[in-house]
């Protein structure tokens, strides 16, 4: 494990929070946008089993995660406080595929990964910027992050459940507006259900579709075969080493709930 | 205190063994280790179950973790003894300690056919599984079946040389079994494996996980059968469940297991391997 | 959620029953509770165990702690069944809730002396403890003794006309036993009691504990236990084993128990009770 | 359980710290020297059990334990912030006896719980004032509270292992020599050896000796029947409801270990 310390943590909405931690840069300069990290919450035995978070941003010797509060994990881990040491295993997984023409969707805490997709595409570094980012959430007061998003100036799209911010209705339907007017590959990170009907939009325009998925992890490094999704070919792919980004094409969505 | 152990011929550096699946097959081990660390602190490694054919393992969710536990339900997922020792046995070479291939078969037959193939490999040591309690046949079975249990040690004994050792169930007629082991010269039993559990993924609807405990929860568990076995026989006891500190496993030690393994530790950190021998280090004895 | 249950013919306010040895026997209640709350929120009181003599219990150290857990060997401290009756019975009748007494022997004889004793009272149940781990004769002799439950049952049955539950030990013949219960006609099990467990308190010169372990650690076993036995028998179950908030609670409801009790969690905090219940409420069903 | 919140978290040597609980003065004006409470230590399950910490002094509306790390509760402990908030089981066990005559003997943070004592007998309370403190640790560096216990305007005797600070040497040595001058009673708190000395000490010179004891308990509220002590006539008494504090001629000292 590598060791940091708080060096932010805010809260930017009644569930979600921003925490960052510095540590060194020989650390970070490793990271790359899609990957993500396992962080031990709290030096007790509750509980167990640190828990997984993608990379939101980098800055200097800091980076960011951004996180929605589920469980008891996410709970302790908001109690955090500033200048606290905390233990992190980094990074994991694979980094998001390299993409030319296409839009990235976030359902949610999914919006987390993409900062710092946005932040390595603006840094003429091989991944490229999206046309545009379609970002929804239950209502306003969900929608976090909105000022540093505007920063990379591409076209953001949001819908709201109870349409107090942009579109009243599901992120998808602005998608699928989108493709009809253009084809676009699709790299989308959200709830399930947004997953599924992303994945069903991709089938229909014929765009390569990629989705970041999510099952609880114990070792996020490969050891224990804990992180299954299943295939549409048959068997198994693990989560952990081979993802968390898949073409929506090869996962057997209709068995995962 | 001392940290080299003899366990009837298997010659160890540390009483630390890597757990049966808790670290894979060798093919990430050099993105946590170096070979130096590997040789220092590792007394030996073993493998995840193989049997005769792959396994593609059970569908999700395989995890849940419980109070200070973790539950798996991982079906024995592994590529089968062929691509094992073509494949993975070569990366495990590498380094210089004892491997010892953790072995599932759902009859004897499939027991010996494994020991069969791997005898031509420089394998140091073989451990029976009769204890896995996800796959029906075989696991369970076993470990409830004394006589089934003799039956499958007396063959395996007549065909393997080296160090060999049965990882116990800790359910099911354990102490009878640990007796069958010591009558039948296995070298050494592993004391145990996880216990029969059930975690709720999702209340309404229903969504549960039956599987494996595992963890700091069962050492309280393990470590009674650990001590109860040390008075009433003779054999080398591995001690196994819920060590994820020296202080941990200092215990089993002292409570009559001659070496240890650690799984869920390698699962929390791969490097605790390192913290747990320095803490070892440590101790006066 | 609708709370009350019916537990043939034990009619419980809430599905909560605090269980055996972790309450006392009601000198403490009103310190904690107000008489309204013990009767809004307490389904059942179960008394600690109670023996014909009385008994002083176990030499120190009597408990543990572990990752999750507490290892406990009182050795059954009560003051007996005379004294029971006399002093502590009264303080129980203050409130208008069901008592469920629990009956610890070491032989048949002993337990129909003590439901003797009892027939006189007004007692809406019994509960027999067929599972303490840390008394050697009765406990465990019992648990891995299906015959001689089935007399013992059988005997109790036919004096003891009220609620009638067992409590299982969670090792042993735990579904033999199970299945010997509904047979004869006993009216719940509960399911269950604690794990053999051993807990170092001191390292050099060696130190332990053994007794039987309790709380959160041990939710995941029990769970599984409650969830087996309900899938393969029709007698009313009773969870307990590591219950700590509502939630818990809630698991067992939905894996085949009917109502529940509380041990450890009383010792965390004695209002626990009602942080349960309110959690229960709470949830839509 | 009562809540409150840490108005102050102090180190006071390596490894003590005081820490002072805000609540409410109804919740205070019951506490009585020698009564303890029992402290939930962080919100999660490990460690599980609340851990007993005897009164050490009482301020308005709030009160204060003076604690020493021995494990992961305390170390946990160790950890709250000032401002957070905490949950404790309070007042349990039996006060101190009231004496007239006697001294205070303490080796370690066995000097916890006289503080509270102190200020009760300053304050024309039922408690009367020691005839004075006896007062040992390791070395220097371990004595704690001195200016709080110097307002008492009470003889302090101070002994030290190393002789870093008073006598060189045992605490009860110097409480010897007291009693050959004086008979007194004494009421004492510290580790097992200095309680046994002292006990023998009581017998030689013929004074009532209460001692403070500890065992690991559960519940602290008679409910469990875990925190057993071995009296001397036989069979045993019940720390958290019959002690903390007990007659040393009542109790089996030789069989606790
Ligand atoms: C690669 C990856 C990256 C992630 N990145 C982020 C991120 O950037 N931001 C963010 O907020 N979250 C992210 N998550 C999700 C985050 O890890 C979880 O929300 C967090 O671990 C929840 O922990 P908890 O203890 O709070 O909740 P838990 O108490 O663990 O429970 C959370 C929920 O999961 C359910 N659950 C538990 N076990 C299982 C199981 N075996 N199978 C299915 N469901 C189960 C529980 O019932 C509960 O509803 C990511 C997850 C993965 C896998
Ligand atoms: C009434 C009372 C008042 C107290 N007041 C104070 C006070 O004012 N200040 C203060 O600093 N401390 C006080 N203590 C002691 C304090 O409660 C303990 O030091 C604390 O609980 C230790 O918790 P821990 O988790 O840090 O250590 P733990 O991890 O619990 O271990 C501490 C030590 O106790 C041993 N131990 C564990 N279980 C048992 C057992 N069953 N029997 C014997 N030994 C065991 C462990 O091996 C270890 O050496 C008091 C204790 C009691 C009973
Ligand atoms: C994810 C996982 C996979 C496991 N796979 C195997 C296995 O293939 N064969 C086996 O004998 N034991 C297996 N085990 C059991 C461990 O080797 C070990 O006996 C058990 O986890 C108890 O030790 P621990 O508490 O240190 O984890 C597995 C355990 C876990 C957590
Ligand atoms: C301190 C203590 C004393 C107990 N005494 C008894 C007893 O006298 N009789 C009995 O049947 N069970 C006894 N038990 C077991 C509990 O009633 C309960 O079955 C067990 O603790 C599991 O539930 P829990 O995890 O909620 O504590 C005792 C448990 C504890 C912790
Ligand atoms: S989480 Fe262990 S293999 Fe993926
Ligand atoms: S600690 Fe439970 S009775 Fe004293």
């Amino acid at each position: 494990m590598h060791f940091g310390k708080v060096s932010i943590h805010k809260r930017e909405s009644e569930n979600i929070y921003l925490l960052g931690i510095e540590t060194s840069k020989e650390i970070i300069k490793n990271f790359q946008p899609g990957q993500f990290i396992k962080i031990k919450i709290n030096y007790r035995l509750d509980p167990l089993i640190p828990r997984p978070f993608t990379v939101h941003a980098v800055e200097e010797n800091n980076f960011y995660i951004l996180y929605q509060i589920k469980g008891k994990g996410t709970k302790a881990l908001s109690k955090l406080k500033e200048g606290e040491e905390v233990e992190f295993l980094a990074p994991l997984g694979k980094p998001f595929p390299v993409l030319q023409n296409y839009v990235i969707c976030a359902g949610g805490i999914g919006i987390a990964g993409f900062g710092y997709l946005l932040q390595c595409a603006n840094s003429k570094n091989r991944f490229k910027p999206p046309d545009a980012i379609f970002y929804g959430a239950r209502s306003k007061s969900e929608l976090v992050r909105l000022e540093f998003l505007s920063e990379f100036k591409i076209p953001l799209e949001i819908a709201t459940d109870d349409g107090s911010a942009g579109y009243k209705g599901f992120i998808t339907d602005l998608i699928e507006e989108e493709l009809k007017k253009e084809h676009k590959d699709i790299l989308a990170c959200g709830p399930l259900p947004m997953l599924k009907k992303i994945a069903e939009i991709g089938k229909k325009y014929k765009v390569r579709t990629y989705l970041v998925m999510e099952t609880f992890l114990a070792c996020g490094i490969g050891f224990c075969r804990g992180c299954v999704i299943p295939l549409k070919k048959g068997g198994y792919i693990h989560l952990c080493v081979d993802g968390p980004t898949f073409l929506a094409e090869e996962i057997d969505l209709e068995t995962i709930s | 205190m001392r940290l080299s152990v003899n366990l009837n011929g298997l010659k160890l550096k540390t009483p630390l063994m890597l757990a049966s699946g808790t670290w894979g097959l060798g093919d990430n081990i050099d993105k946590f280790f170096t070979k130096e660390e590997v040789e220092t602190y590792i007394g030996a490694f073993v493998t995840k179950g193989i049997s005769v054919n792959p396994r593609e393992g059970n569908p999700p969710p395989r995890l849940c973790e419980t109070p200070c536990g973790l539950i798996n339900s991982i079906g024995l997922e592994n590529p089968g003894i062929k691509e094992f020792k073509a494949k993975y046995l070569p990366m495990l070479k590498i380094y210089n300690i004892p491997i010892v291939v953790n072995l599932h078969g759902e009859k004897i037959e499939e027991f010996l056919e494994l020991v069969e193939a791997l005898k031509e490999e420089e394998i140091e040591g073989i451990e029976l599984n009769i204890s896995c309690p996800n796959v029906k046949k075989g696991g369970i079975s076993f470990s409830s079946d004394p006589k089934a249990v003799e039956d499958l040690v007396k063959e395996v004994r007549k065909s393997w040389d080296n160090f060999f050792a049965v990882k116990l169930s800790p359910v099911g007629a354990v102490f009878e079994i640990a007796e069958i082991c010591q009558k039948q010269d296995v070298d050494a039993i592993v004391v145990a494996n996880t216990y029969p559990a059930l975690g709720v993924i999702n209340l309404k609807p229903l969504k549960i996980i039956k599987g494996g405990l595992s963890g700091p929860a069962i050492k309280p568990l393990t470590l009674r059968l650990v001590y109860e076995l040390s008075q009433r026989i003779d054999i080398s006891i591995i001690g196994c469940g819920g060590i994820i500190s020296g202080k941990d496993a200092l215990e089993y030690l002292f409570c009559g297991a001659r070496a240890f393994q650690i799984g869920t530790a390698n699962l929390i950190d791969p490097r605790n391997v390192i913290k747990i021998i320095e803490e070892l280090k440590t101790f006066e004895i």
